[in-house]
Order: C-alpha cells, then structure tokens, then sequence
C-alpha cells in the first residue's frame, strides 16, 4: 500500500536537505513550535533547534525580505507563507528584490518559497488561490507546482539547492489526498523539465497541480471511448519546458490546456501562445484552455464546485475537439 | 444579493433607549452572551457535524471587548470588525439567522455563500468584511474615516485588529496615514497575548501594544479587556476625541484566546494555567456578578436573559439551515456592477 | 498645430471629473504642492484645495487602502502611484481588497489607481516596468493603457465613473512626446471597447500603450510594400474586447500580438489564445508574440534599446508572417 | 560582470591604518569630499551634459552621514545605503570609476549598465544595491543580521534610510522583525526633513524618527548629523550594541537636504531660509574648521586633499566616459544562474 502523502514527501525532502546542508533553515509564521498550519515542518524544532526553524511575526513582506537577506550572507532559507493567498503582502520583495538582483548586480538569491495553494477546501476567496501566474510572469523567478508525492519531494530539493529564488507552490488539496510509494534511495527532480504522466497519441492534456488527477480520470474516461490521451504535467511552470509540450503536441496535433486558476491571464494563455506559434502546422484542431472561471474563490460548496475545474469538462471539452 | 438587503430584526434584550447604567448593562450581557452562544454553537455542534466547512475562529473569552467598544458606536459610524469580534455584527442590527447562514454557506447569509466565516459585511449597516490578510482593513478604515471628515459629518470608524497583526507593514502604514490627517478612527487592539502559535514576545519587542502609540503620536491608552464596563468607558473616550477632530486613538484591551487559534487547534502550545486563570477572569461571569451585586438584574433576570438567547439561536440555526444553497447559476454574477461582454 | 499632449489630457479629464463631482479627490505621494513626480495634477491644489489634493506619506498600500475606505463612503478617489513600479507594494490592497469586496459582499469599490508605467526613459529595472498583466488577472480589476491623447482623456473620465476598482496605466514615455487636438465638447471613451487604430486587409496587429506607435511605423512601412495592415488598439487590456479582436483577425487571417511588457505571463499570450480558441479556422498562418524579452528592464541605453520591442522588429516579422 | 570582480584601488588621502583623532579626521574629510566632488560632478556636469540619463539622487549636506557611520565598519560587516549614501561605496573600496561608469550606465561601471545611479551593489564588498522601493532592504537587513549571528560570526549589518522611508509597511515589519529576533542590526536614518517635497509633518505625527523606536523596543538617539564625529561616536555606540547580541540600535541623524529631491528639481516648495541656515551648518566646513582649530591639519593640507581629490575625480570620469557601453548581446545573461532551454 502507498505510503507517503504528498505533505509527507514535502516533509522529508526538506529534511533531508536540512540535514545535508547546515545553511539551510525556514522561516515562517508558526512553523516552529506549531509545525506549520499545516504540520509540514512539525517535529522541526525539535531536531532541528531554534536556530534553524525560525517563528517570524506576522509580517510576509519581511519573511521574504529577511530570507534574501539571509541568503546574501550564504543560507539557503526556506520561507513558508502560511497561504498562498498571503503571497501578495510580500509581493515587492518577491517580485523586485529577489528577482532581480541577478541580472542588476550579479548577486545570487538562493531562497525558496513554500506556500500553500489551490482550492477543493472549502477555504473562500482567501485559501484557496493558485497565485502562480503572477510568478511567472516575472523574469529570474523560477515557479513550481508539483502534483505528486514523488515531484514534490524531488523538486524541494532541487529547489533548495537552486541558486535562484524559486516559489514552491503546494497544493493543498494534495496534502493529504495523494500518497505514493517513494524510492528509498535519495533523489532529485530537475527544476524546468515538465512529465509525460500518461503517453497518448490523439490528444494532449497540458496540466499541473491538482488538474493533473482531473485530466487522468478524463483520461481514463475517454481511453473507455478508444481515445488515446496523452498528460504533460508541466511541474515547473516557470521557466517553461516549451520542448516537452511542443513534441506532445505535434504527435497529437490536438491540445487541451487546464488549470485551476482563473482563466484570463493564466498560464493556459502563454501556453496556447507557444503551441500556436511554434506547432502550428501540426494543428488538427484549436488549442482549447479549460480554467476557473474569472472571479474570486467562492466559499459555498456549490458555489465551489461549479468554479473549479472538473474531469467532466475537461471530457466534454476533449470529446469535441477529437471529433474537430 | 442577500448581502445588500438589511434583514429586520429587533434584538430581544437589548432596545437601545435602555441607557441607565442596569439598562446598558443588560445590553451588555445581551450581546455577549448572544456571542458566546452563537460561536459556541458554530464551533462546538455544527462545526463538528460537518455543517460549516473551513475554518472558524472565535472569540470566546473575548466578548467584552467587541461589546464595548461596539455599544459606543453611533448609526453612521462604520466599523471594520476583526475576525473575532462577531458582537459587532449584532450589535450592527445583522440577524443571528444571517450569521449561522454565513457559516453554513447558504443564500441567506450575509454574503450569500460568497465568502465563510467572519469574512462578512453589509454596506447598508455600515459593518466591513474583513479581507483575510490582517491590519488590510487599517489604511481602509483610515481612508473611510478621512472621507467622513471631507464629507463633513461627525462620523468616525472603527478598527479592531488583534496583537499580532500590528506586525504587518499595512497595520503601520494605515495607522500612520491616520495620524497625520487627523483621521477620526478609533484603534481597538484586542491583545490576546496570541497570535496563531505564536506568542506576544515572538511578534513584539515591546511590553504593550499601547506602547506603539507615541511612535504615531497618538494617544493610547491600556485597559482590562475582560471588563465591558472599561473597555466601554476608554472607548467612549476615544470616540470622543476622535469626533472632535484630534485625530486616531488606540486602545489596547488585555485579555486572553480562551479556544485555540480555531477550531481545529487544540492549542497544546499554551501553558494550561493560563487558561484556568483567565476562566476566572471570564468577562460575562464578572459583568453578571456586577449585575446582581448592584441590584441591575436578579440571577432569575439573567437567567432569562440566556434562556432568550438560547431560544434566538435555536430559531436561527433551525432558519439558517433551511436557507438553500447559493445557485450555481449565479456563479459569475457580481464580479463587476455590470457583466463584461463576453463573459 | 496639435496642441494637448498625453499628460495634459489626463489632467484635463481628471479636472474636468473634479470640477463636476465633488466627491472626486486626488490622493498621493507628492501630488498636491509638487502637482506629482511628472505634474499631471500640477494646480489642482490651488484650485480645488487640500481637502480634495492630498499628499500622503510613502505608503503604497495605505493610499490604496484608503482610497477603498474613502470609495465605501461614497467619494470617488483617483490615487496615484509615483512609478507604476512601486504599486508592486500595495498588491495585497488591490488585488485581494478592491478586486474582491464586490462579488463577496456587494461593495462597489469605485477607485481610480493611475501609474505611470513603460519604459524607454532611462528609467532602468525600478521605473519602466510594464506590470498590466498581474492586474488583467485578477477577476474584479479593470484594467486600461491608453495610448492616444484623446483615450487618455476619455478613459480617464470613464474610469473615475466607473463603479468598479479602475486601473490606469500612463506610458510614461507618451507624456510629452504625444501630441493630438481634442474635441472642445466634453466625451467619454468606453471601457472595454478595443479602436481600429488602423483598417486593413492584409495582417492584423494588436497592441497597447506605447507599442501603438511601432506598430503604426511598421505600418506605414508595410504599406510602402503593398501590405495593408490593420492595427487593433486595445486600449482597455482588462476585460479585453474579444469581439474586436477576433473580426479582425478573421478578415485578416493573421496576426502579430504586440507589447512592451517581457514575454512570457504577458497579455500577448491572453489574447494569442483567445485568437487560436475562436478564429481558429480563419487562420492562415500562426500567430505570433513580439514583446520584450524576459529580463528585467536594463538601464544603459543600448541593453535597453535592445530590450525594447521596435517597429523593425515587427515589420521583419510581418514579413515573414505575410509571406507565409 | 563586472559587478563581482572588484577593482583594486588605494583611496589617496584615507589609509584604515590613520586612527589618531587627526588620522580619523582625514578619513572623514578625504571621503566626505569625495563624495561631495563626485556627486557635484554628477548632478551639475555630466547629468546637464547629457552624460548621464535618469535619476540623480545626491546627498549634498548630508556627507557626514554615511562618512561617519561607514567609518565604524568592518570588513565582514554588510552595508545596506539608501540613495544618499555614496561615501559607502568609497569606504567599501568600489573605486570613483565604477561609480561614474555607473552613471554612465557603462560596462564599466558596478553594475555594468544593468541598473543606473545608486543602484549599485558588490557581494565581494559586502555592499547591497537597493532596489527603488525605499525601505525594502530594511527586511533584508535584518535577514542578513540573522544570518550572521546564525553563522556565529560577530559581523553585524548598516541599515540606512531616510526620514520618509519609516512610512513604508517594510521599514515596520524589517525593524520589527530585527527586534524580535535581536538581529545585529544598526539602523540610521537620515532625518533630512524632506522626502521628495513632503515635508516631515506630512510624513509622521510623531516629533522624532527616534521616537519609534520604543514601539519596537530598541534604543534610539538623536544625533547630529551634520557632525561627522557625533555620527562616528553614535554608531560606534550603537555597533557595539548589535555586536554584543543586544539587538538593533536606531540612530536618528537631523540633517537637511541641501538640493532638490533630484537633479530636475528645483525644490522651490522649500523656504529659501532654511537652505541658508543650513549651508551655515554644512559638515564638511564644519569639520575643516574643526581640524584647524585642533590643529589636525592646515589650510595647506586639507587644500591638498581637495586638490587631489579633484584629480582623482578627473581621471575616474576620463576613465568612465572611455568604458564602453556594455553589449547588447549580454542582454539575456545573468538572469537566472544558468540559462533555462529555449531562452
Ligand atoms: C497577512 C496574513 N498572514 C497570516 C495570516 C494567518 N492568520 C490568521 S489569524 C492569525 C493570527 C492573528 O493574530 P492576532 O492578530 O493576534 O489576532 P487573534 O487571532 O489573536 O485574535 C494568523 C497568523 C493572515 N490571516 N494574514
Ligand atoms: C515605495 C516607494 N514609493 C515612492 C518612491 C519614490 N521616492 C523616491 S525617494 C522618495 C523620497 C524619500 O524620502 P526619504 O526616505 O526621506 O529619503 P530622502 O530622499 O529624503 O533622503 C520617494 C517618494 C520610492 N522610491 N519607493
Ligand atoms: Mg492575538
Ligand atoms: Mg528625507
């Protein structure tokens, strides 16, 4: 039976670098004593000591600030929003500062962000956002949004050993709901290289996050039809492995783009861009984008479950476009 | 949308001409006892019974300082409650059944199954949603209270926020705005010696909040959170000086997070001594011993006053859940006044 | 002679709103006896008073927040970023307070948030940033980049108008180097509603802001060789006209998506996307993105003339596009 | 880039090695002119002559500040300027060259033409570049101070910053968080009375940026800022103070903005006798005086040390302006470590 949850994968994969690297530590808000709104860093402090598992005031914007700041002086912080919708009170620091001290005076920022993301928990407008558009839309940022257990914990390490700021975006949907058997021996997932998480020829699905088990029940839905669906779980979002979706996409000559967030200004779009422009001869049909709807996060479970992307509409959707 | 159509609902131990002092007493114990219960029953029956989902944080032990600071408050005035502080939105004329639709997520709540839990607001009872981010809502207060000035009223606002969101930078730059233009906003710190997990000495440096104050020049002053009767008096102060146009004032109430941080947090961070010594300091029990001993009320009287409550509350929660669901037709209505072509 | 520059427009439509509404007030850093870092409220103190010009302390977040205080009780406030740049420090304000309250509660938040924004000044990595797309993101926002003197004019009033959080990008590089006549009579430009800058038949251009005048040059360029080409003025980036775009592109059966803001997350992708999804079969060749590339904006004049897309660059690739 | 290879240069007149009071006084003198000729240079010549693009920020009267506190530095120390603080840069060893290639916007210059004016930095230095939002490197302060004590160094961090920038959300939560923590933190503001054209009263309701600091619970004292000695002493007071693990130490310097805001303002929103007055209290005249009085140097001398201050000032621009423009086929390097595929 599959052990290891998708939390518990994060967990480890921080431990382990903390273990390996003594210049890594977190900073958050409640991670220390507490463990973590969501307990991934509990039993931290006791291993680790106060030095290294760092409880802040409320204060995102100087969480980052502190943890680049850290990282001048050479640590590799890792810093926890406590959500991801509270990303945007440290956005400046993230977005100004730690992005772009690279390209201005060759100065390295070699921090990650965890933060918490994603909907399908009844947490409203305010728990439940997917900010990662934003990230990457930002130059010397690197964005990452694992949706397995093994990913998650390849990718922390990866992104902790990075020596750019790197947002790790955890969704937490998955927390608990994903578990895998993980290999015992360590390993790494490299930042920037997307997955082929099922092979297909007729149509390809490009996903990440929680949308990657919407795509594969869709998948497997439509394989009952006689379709062969193939699933790019993009992982990295940012910077993108354009090489991966584009040769999915010109086996398949059809494409579905989905996420969970909101479709105006999504990722969806920049995806769409690159299939258009560089795999438009191989084309059979349009590059169709399933998202939530733009508005907020609603809190209602109704409400909830209308907003957010389904298997169901991701079927419906793939049925027209392979028959296009 | 529901949250734009005021309910009508008359307290039932609480008119607002009771102003003797027996008379705001009962007024005081109405509304924090209605509190108490309605949040008791939030997160101890539906919360458990999986009727609200999320999270859900309450101000148990708390009352006293929404209560008042929130009887103080006149009709224009706009309050910009934190997420404890449920009394306000009584206090603001928002019926116990739009409250428990809230939570539950359903049409009749105060936002229509748009947003949870203390995430409320109604623009016709001059009462705020917060926004989660916390102090958010400073700068927003300070704004609100510079318009009442330009506007020419003797209108002031009201802010509450706990201890540990002072650390946030919008906390600093709103009540720094206020200060330098004279903005009337009444600054209400419910220090709880919380925040989260996280102790008063991890989020500040200084021994009070209040000690923030002269960084801002403003007054502040620091009173017994536990006590209605002085919150309400320090607070009339401050009203006062705000509607007179001197400007903010803060008020840090001491008190104590007699629950986790919510619901599902069993707070095992905290010593339990100090749960056992502020039970003793409970902000009803204390306001009921004064009652009686200066002949306000009778225990019977009381006592009736909690059997209403706990009848008002039945009915609501009874009228909460048969409230429907919000339509998932009207997923896309109300992200803009009016609905963008195309979408 | 064409006499009303860019800036002076705005100011005209900004004064014009103050003097018919007195609800309407200007609220910023240095806005009220300096008259603003680049003098678009010059006089208005003077004339309308310190109740309704007021200079604020350096608190990108605060101005925000009190602009959506102040619009709860009925004003109508017109903030100011000094640099659009630095709006990056009240994100939280705009795009989790403003951008949310009505659709969770009813509460209109009818504010105004001009910044000026784009580069080509010399402004370097802090005061050239293009940061339209995070905002065209946020479900609830509304988002404009006028590039004429008569759209500025005309958006500037709509938006103080308008009941919904309005933000207003000034291309800073326009302020004085844009020069046009105005209508005597007082008029409004919708929002929401993208201008055919220019008909034409052959390959449709879509662009913004200061990018509106590369394209009219390669225009012009391209006509000298017997192309027509039609440029689609978006003018309100967010909620984008899709009508618009998509009539011309289906009578074109090409397309150039242009903007000054980097690459990849930019809006070009939105509207690539949204071509490819319903134009699809009107397509004769794909659609392609010229922007700036994704780096930070450089500073020294000939990284950033190399940063900047061009005329140049768009006419080589029409070229090629045409030619297809 | 140019920004990690750092230039060897041997400043004329201000070996480390001059710690007598006259050795010290040289020292001052040396960089206090240097600065005041370098940015003269800047903002009436080669800004006017179209050599240089953009903002220029000076710190004109204000010299002592960072003359006084970098003076009490050490090697490992990190330095955080503001944007008035050129005296730095020179104490950190970046040569005059760097900087006007800098202004230049050369690839020469310390941040190769990839940023402009007092956006410069060096990590082998151990001076941040700040990015233009004032006060976000308070935080960042504060980040590197933790680290240093975590590494268990005795290296302690230089926060500067202006009267203007305590209003930012970041100076609050930077300050804050350094207090919590007790971060090695030496915080220095330049209380020029201005920011931009908001003069103090319109920034802060508060008399003094020092009286702030008891909201976060550190020390703070005024100090004058036009009196480099006074700055000298103060930060060594407060150096020894974050050295020893007592946590930050806030230094108020009044000073004043002899200029406008930037090179294109003419700062007429300001009494013209206040730029009168203090011209009289200018800390480079202040200090020459002083040495003479006491007999640390002559007229000769200090003429000397101009003289050859101005030399190397010539020879520094003559260098800058033959730095080529860096080439535009680096415009995609050094964005990320290693450049992603496809970019
Ligand atoms: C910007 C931000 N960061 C983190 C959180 C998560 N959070 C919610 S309540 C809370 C503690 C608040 O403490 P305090 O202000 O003292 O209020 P209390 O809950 O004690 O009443 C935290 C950390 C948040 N809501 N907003
Ligand atoms: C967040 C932010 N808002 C606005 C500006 C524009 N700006 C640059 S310097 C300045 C004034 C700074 O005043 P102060 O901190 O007192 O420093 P001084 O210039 O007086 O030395 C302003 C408003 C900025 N750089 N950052
Ligand atoms: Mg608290
Ligand atoms: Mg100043």
């Amino acid at each position: 039976m599959a052990t290891t949850t998708y939390l518990e994968a994060i967990r480890e994969g921080l431990w382990e670098e903390m273990e390996r690297d003594p210049n890594v530590f977190c900073i958050g808000e409640d991670i220390a004593v507490y463990g973590g709104a969501f307990k991934v860093t509990a039993g931290f402090l006791e291993h680790f000591g106060e030095k290294r598992v760092v409880d802040t005031p409320i204060s995102e914007s100087a969480i980052v600030g502190a943890a680049i700041g850290a990282g001048f002086i050479g640590l590799r912080p890792v810093a926890e929003m406590q959500f991801a919708d509270f990303i945007t009170c440290g956005f400046d620091q993230i977005v100004n500062f730690a992005a772009k001290c690279r390209y201005r005076w060759g100065a390295g920022v070699p921090i990650v962000i965890r933060a918490p993301s994603g909907g399908g928990v009844h947490g409203g407008p305010f728990h439940s956002q997917n900010p990662e558009a934003w990230f990457a839309h930002v130059p010397g940022l690197k964005v990452l949004c694992p949706a397995t257990a093994y990913d998650a914990k390849g990718l922390i390490k990866s992104a902790i050993r990075d020596n750019d700021p790197v947002l790790f975006f955890e969704h937490k949907a998955l927390y608990r709901r994903i578990k895998e058997d993980l290999p015992e021996q360590e390993y790494t997932v490299p930042i920037g290289k997307a997955a082929i998480y099922r092979d297909g020829t007729d149509l390809s699905i490009i996903t990440y996050g929680a949308m990657l088990y919407e795509a594969s029940q869709a998948a497997g839905d439509l394989a009952a039809e006689g379709y062969s669906v193939e699933i790019v779980d993009l992982r990295t979002v940012f910077p993108l492995d354009e090489e991966t979706v584009l040769a999915s996409v010109r086996k398949t000559a059809r494409a579905i783009v989905l996420h969970e967030d909101t479709l105006t200004g999504g990722i969806g779009g920049e995806v769409v861009a690159r299939i258009t422009e560089k795999a438009f001869e191989y084309l059979d049909a349009p590059v169709v984008r399933i998202a939530a709807p733009d508005t907020p996060v609603p809190y209602s479970s109704p409400l909830e479950q209308a907003f957010l992307p389904t298997a169901a509409k991701v079927t419906a959707k793939a049925r027209w476009l392979l028959q296009y | 949308m529901a949250a734009v159509r005021p309910m009508q609902w008359t307290p039932t131990a609480a008119a607002p001409e009771q102003d003797s002092e027996a008379g705001l007493s009962r007024r005081f114990l109405y509304y924090m006892a209605l509190m108490r219960e309605a949040e008791g029953r939030i997160q101890d029956k539906l919360y458990r019974q999986g009727k609200v989902l999320g999270g859900v944080y309450i101000g148990r032990g708390q009352e006293a300082i929404p209560v008042g600071a929130g009887l103080t408050t006149r009709p224009n005035d706009f309050l910009f409650p934190s997420h404890r502080d449920m009394a306000l939105y009584f206090i603001r004329g928002v019926h116990p059944r739009e409250v428990f639709a809230q939570y539950m997520g359903r049409a009749g709540g105060l936002t229509g199954g748009r947003d949870g839990n203390m995430h409320m607001g109604d623009m016709n009872r001059r009462i705020s949603a917060i926004i989660s981010a916390l102090a958010a809502w400073i700068p927003v207060a300070a704004g609100a209270a510079m318009a009442m000035r330009y506007l020419g009223t003797s209108d002031i606002t009201y802010a509450f926020f706990g201890d540990g969101s002072t650390s946030r930078g919008d906390w600093h730059e709103g009540v720094n705005l206020a200060a330098v233009q004279k903005a009337p906003v009444v600054l209400i710190c419910n220090n709880n010696q919380w925040a989260y997990s996280t102790p008063l000495d991890k989020q500040m440096a200084c021994a009070h909040v209040a000690d923030r104050g002269p960084a801002y020049g403003i007054p502040s002053e620091i009173v017994d959170g536990n006590d209605v009767w002085a919150v309400y008096h320090a607070t009339q102060r401050a009203a006062d000086h705000a509607r007179s146009g001197l400007g903010p004032y803060m008020i840090e109430c001491k008190t104590f997070r007699m629950t986790g941080h919510s619901a599902h947090d069993p707070a095992s961070y905290v010593p339990a001594h100090l749960f056992e010594e502020w039970a003793r300091k409970d902000p009803i029990e204390r306001l009921e011993r004064l009652m009686v001993e200066r002949g306000y009320a009778g225990r019977d009287e009381i006592d009736d006053i909690h059997a209403g409550i706990r009848q008002e509350v039945d009915e609501a929660i009874a009228w909460a859940e048969n409230s429907p669901y919000p339509d998932p037709e009207t997923l896309l209505d109300n992200v803009y006044e009016t609905r963008p072509a195309g979408t």
